[in-house]
């Protein structure tokens, strides 16, 4: 399913983040959204998502199949947001949960496998407040992962991990969602190209979006990649570009 | 518009339900009198309603304030003192389950019959949710803000003012909206166990004398004190918190509002 | 003028009247006594106010009398306002309790004051009942709604003068049982306490004297007594009931407030404690006495 | 022990104190009678002593209850459907200001003057803090909990009763234990206005025959009723919220417990 | 002044995160941890801090110039803990508020400096929840900044900003900490070799810390570097040597 975002403004009371905006996110593909803090990356994900509730948002999304979005999209938000009442693996249920129908066991189990595979198996019982930070954020992502959506936005959700976890979660992630459509936001360049098929840069205020550009070859890419290396070269000049 | 058409509306609600349940259960007049008896005794006795208003507002607005400066300033020495408030917290539990009424002699006696008892009293009534809810706002700052705050090397004063105070203000603000809908009973059963002025004075006469319509009209003007009270404290505690996100008005679907 | 401080025993009605009627007079003025009032809502608190010191004079009742003697609070009665009980049993005109006897099986309503158990079992004693015939219902200031509602089938605690004025106006007229008929020994309704280490204090006789001029005016010009009575507080004193109440209650007006019947005192003393409600009756002088 | 010494303690301190008071003052026993003579009537007479207060507990416990479930039905109501809310709010802040004294005839005709008026009159009083409170609880849900939970497709049911009432927890907690403190007031004044039994009528008949003692026998048993009541509440009210991190005994300085 | 961290030990309840663990902060450097997610990092740095309140903690901290360390260190926390009633301006100026004098106008200037470096000068009047969440770490950094205390330890400082800013903040933090003792927790290597005088890495469970690794010239050091560029080869084997 393809997603058009056409012709999209939004403003925080006075202050106009971006206007006119156009974003095509092609079914089946990942794409990465990069972009200085502050320009408006949060803002646009969460005018996707349909939860920019203070922002004064206009603009239409259009899916190839005809139906509204609403609904069918995973957020992964900046901070955790995991619920300080829930144990992390019903935090990760919290899909299931919140649905009509009990939890069932297979959903559990596949609960449990996700937390094993971003490594908190052990912590699967405890509260979030006994979590570490990057521990939180995989809590979360596991959350996001579980969720089966056709549209997954992620709101940088590898930053508070170590170069080790970061990889391993990141082939979890490209393969879990392969068939997926994906918008993730990230300020690690290396991240954008390793993983994605469109990179975009948001620059400038009001915030426009770059031309795309296209890594080739299969997802997750090698980081020792020749190609990959220049086009973060590219990426790199394009975001310094904007501060220039 | 719909700030004055709304409470017409509920006003005219309450009175058609309140007809309707004088009609339904019928209800004698004594008991019950209908809307349109207590209309013509309040406007019948509209100056000696509003000179008993006059006196019950004065002590409400006062024991509010008493009861709240005082409850407010107990709550932040029970937080400071974690020795004082092991000992202290019981007493002003046992201090709230003694009624006010029991009191009551022993404040006459003290205060005698002027307006300083029931002012006492209605203080005594409202100090209680104050200081609870105000202590139950101090204790639940987030752990994390204290550390910071020890890292500045932020002075207990300092901490306490500066970080545990505005955490616990929305709970502070939940503590005044409690207290400003129970000074009106303060005043009102101050009144009664001893005055011969206020509107709490003038129902519990009505009510002796049978003039049960004069009564409720006293109650309505009772009720309007209260309600304004009441709406007048909750927009002051909401202005107390402006970083705090109201989530009434939250969509529960669709994507912000469309210019 | 010296300055007396007097609780009343409730709301100002015409139960008060000499005291009203001397204050709007000037009665107590031409006695160089400046006297103000205060209405409590709690009839229980004036006499310990005033054993406790805190105010010169209250309105109190005679069995309550005795109790707090009982209960040693240092009071001495030194005057009658109202010289016949006035507490009665009160039941609806047309309801099916015509006498006494029919309250076997019944339920009855009482205001708390201390006294209504005792005054009950005489009166059931008296007819071959006892108090286990009938329940016993405290309906504290609902006295005639409970009584009209049917709630309870009789109230005890009641007073000729003003219940049955009340239930009258509304529609629903009742009848009395008087309890010094039904084998309650006669009291005095209200009386004047002092504490007792002002015993013998000059201001209470100038007190009583204005009180008995009052009690005269009233007697003898009725109409322009109640007018006077009214003008105290015209707004919440001028009603139909009290205007009622206030020709029923004439003739119950002490007409010699400061006298004293020792004997009848020595009698009603005797009754509180056979009924279990004093422990003693110590001799009437050391509690009543004339000022 | 120090479960058991606190109390006794603070017990033993408040009976000084108020044996203090009456010597400083020089109170009559009528008015305040010392704890000597009060435990004497409380001894003397504990068989009627406990007989009343087993109604006044069941009265109690019972109105706690039932308004505890209609504060928090209400809450979750007012929260639920904005249009109820604007119109049913300054109701229920009319309903919270008439003193419940005034309705309490009114329900005594309703309800007889048994068991039920009481309980009706201790819910009345229990109904609005419980219900301001959770209100206020429940408004405040951070708003991102709730896009998350739009974003999962949580129907407007899930997200009341899985994302806004855990997060509405703490202040609920704060609401019961007002609550707890304010239920045996409605009791007993539910008591004072009509009954022939409990503690309240206890008290209001001992007042009158002048046996302040026992009076304040009556008075001292229900304090004790109430005090626990308030533990028992803030004890499970903790237990309600295991998350919440409790700042009480946050050192001001220092570095952790040392093992 | 050198500081010496000794035979610590520190455990979340039955939970051993380290024990006999030695830290030594030589004076005026900075020193860079860097270790899995979960691995008790950000314990240490509390426990540093003398907030670790709810854990069971001993060892000793021992500073050369004899005094107690407690009062005499900055912490910038992994999540960013402005406080949400007041003004990212005041928020800044924490540190003085909370202190018994008033705040001069040299601290509010000063509070302007920081915030216009931090790329915030335009948001020093609004409050916190209208920041993105860069935003809210280069304030909370514009904090730790302002405060003028020997230790500083900053914990994940730079993990919400975009490359350029993040650069662009490492320069300023070197600068105005040149002459203090820095600890700074990180995930991202070239960040620590580009910073750092010492980086450790802590690892294992309970956890121990590697030998430091010094590289070399003054800071902050160019990416382009030959030598870090090796080192953080060498560093990367080292974290990787700990999941292997
Ligand atoms: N408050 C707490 N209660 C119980 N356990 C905790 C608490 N805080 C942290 N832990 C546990 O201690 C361990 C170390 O946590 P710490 O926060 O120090 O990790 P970290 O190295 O900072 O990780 P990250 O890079 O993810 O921030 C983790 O396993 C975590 O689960
Ligand atoms: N709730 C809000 N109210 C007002 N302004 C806001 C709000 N949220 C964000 N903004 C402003 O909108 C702009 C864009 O914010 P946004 O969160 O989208 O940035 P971002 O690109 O995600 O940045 P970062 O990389 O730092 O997360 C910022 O200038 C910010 O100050
Ligand atoms: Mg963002
Ligand atoms: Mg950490």
């Amino acid at each position: 399913m393809d997603i058009r975002l056409e012709n999209a403004s939004l403003h925080w009371q006075q202050h106009c983040v971006f206007s006119g905006l156009n974003l095509e996110l092609p079914a089946g593909q990942w794409t990465s959204i990069l972009g200085q803090s502050g320009v408006g990356k949060s803002s646009l994900l969460q005018l996707l998502c349909g939860i920019a509730d203070d922002a004064d948002v206009s603009g239409t999304i259009l899916c190839s199949d005809g139906r509204p979005l609403s609904g069918r999209v995973a957020w992964m938000a900046q901070d955790d947001l995991l619920l300080p009442w829930l144990s992390v693996l019903d935090n990760v249920l919290l899909c299931a949960r919140l649905s009509r129908d009990r939890v069932s066991t297979e959903q559990r189990e596949y609960g449990h496998y996700l937390l094993a595979q971003v490594g908190l198996g052990a912590k699967a019982d405890v509260l979030p407040k006994q979590l570490s930070g990057g521990q939180r954020q995989r809590a979360a992502l596991a959350r996001t992962l579980f969720q089966d959506r056709p549209l997954v936005c992620m709101d940088e959700p590898f930053s508070a991990l170590d170069a080790i976890n970061r990889l391993r979660l990141q082939d979890l992630a490209a393969q879990l969602l392969a068939d997926r459509s994906v918008l993730m936001i990230t300020h690690d360049p290396l991240e954008a190209l390793r993983l994605s098929d469109r990179v975009l840069v948001l620059q400038g205020s009001p915030a426009r979006l770059s031309r795309p550009i296209l890594p080739l070859g299969a997802t997750p890419r090698s980081v020792r990649d020749g190609p990959l290396l220049q086009q973060q070269g590219e990426l790199l000049a394009l975001l310094a570009g904007e501060v220039a | 518009m719909a700030a004055i058409a709304r409470p017409l509306c509920i006003a005219l609600g309450l009175t058609l339900l309140w007809q309707c349940i004088v009609w339904v259960t019928g209800a004698p007049k004594f008991i019950l009198p209908g809307p349109g008896l207590v209309i013509d005794a309040l406007l019948d006795q509209l100056p000696l309603l509003l000179r008993h208003a006059g006196v019950t507002l004065a002590e409400i607005l006062l024991g509010l304030t008493f009861g709240v400066i005082l409850g407010l300033f107990s709550a932040l020495s029970l937080i400071t003192w974690g020795g004082l408030r092991r000992w202290l917290m019981p007493v002003l539990v046992i201090s709230q389950a003694i009624p006010v009424f029991a009191l009551a002699p022993v404040l006459m006696l003290w205060l005698g019959y002027g307006m300083a008892s029931k002012i006492a009293m209605a203080t005594l009534i409202i100090y209680f949710p104050v200081t609870a809810a105000c202590f139950d706002g101090l204790r639940r700052t987030p752990t994390n803000y204290l550390k910071l705050a020890r890292t500045l090397g932020a002075s207990w004063q300092a901490q306490l003012i500066q970080i545990r105070l505005p955490a616990a203000l929305p709970a502070f603000g939940s503590g005044l909206r409690v207290a400003a809908s129970v000074a009106p009973i303060g005043a009102v059963v101050g009144e009664w166990v001893g005055s011969s002025t206020g509107l709490g004075y003038l129902m519990l006469n009505a009510n002796a004398r049978m003039q049960v319509d004069l009564m409720f009209a006293a109650l309505l003007v009772l009720a309007l004190i209260a309600v304004s009270l009441y709406f007048l404290i909750d927009w002051l505690a909401r202005l107390l918190v402006p970083w705090q996100s109201d989530t009434l008005n939250t969509p529960l679907s669709g994507s912000g509002r469309n210019r | 003028a010296d300055k007396v401080n007097v609780l009343l025993d409730w709301f100002i009605n015409p139960d008060h009247g000499p005291l009203i009627v001397a204050q709007q007079q000037g009665y107590f003025a031409e006695q160089d006594l400046e006297v103000s009032m205060v209405e409590p809502a709690d009839p229980s608190m004036p006499p310990k106010l005033v054993a406790a010191g805190k105010a010169d004079m209250a309105i109190s009742y005679q069995p309550q009398l005795h109790q707090q003697i009982d209960e040693g609070l240092p009071l001495v009665r030194v005057g009658t306002l109202v010289a016949t009980p006035l507490n009665s049993l009160v039941v609806l005109k047309d309801g099916p309790i015509k006498s006494i006897t029919d309250l076997k099986g019944r339920k009855v309503g009482y205001s708390v004051s201390g006294f209504e158990d005792a005054m009950l079992r005489a009166m059931l004693e008296k007819h071959g009942l006892s108090l286990d015939d009938i329940e016993l219902v405290n309906v504290n200031w609902s006295l005639s709604p409970s009584l009209i509602s049917g709630q309870v089938d009789a109230v005890i605690g009641a007073f000729r003068n003003f219940e049955l004025n009340q239930m009258d106006i509304e529609g629903h007229p009742g009848r009395a049982f008087f309890v010094e008929e039904e084998g309650v020994p006669a009291y005095d309704e209200l009386i004047l306490v002092i504490n007792a280490k002002h015993r013998g204090d000059a201001r209470y006789a100038r007190f009583m004297t204005a009180l008995e001029k009052a009690t005269q005016f009233i007697v003898n010009h009725p109409d322009q007594a109640w007018q006077s009575f009214v003008s105290y507080k015209p707004d919440e004193l001028n009603t139909e009931l009290n205007k009622r109440a206030w020709a029923d209650t004439l003739s119950r007006f002490a007409l010699r407030p400061a006298a004293l019947d020792s004997a009848r005192y020595q009698r009603f003393g005797a009754f509180m404690q056979r009924q279990g409600l004093t422990k003693a009756a110590p001799a009437v002088d050391t509690y009543a006495t004339t000022p």
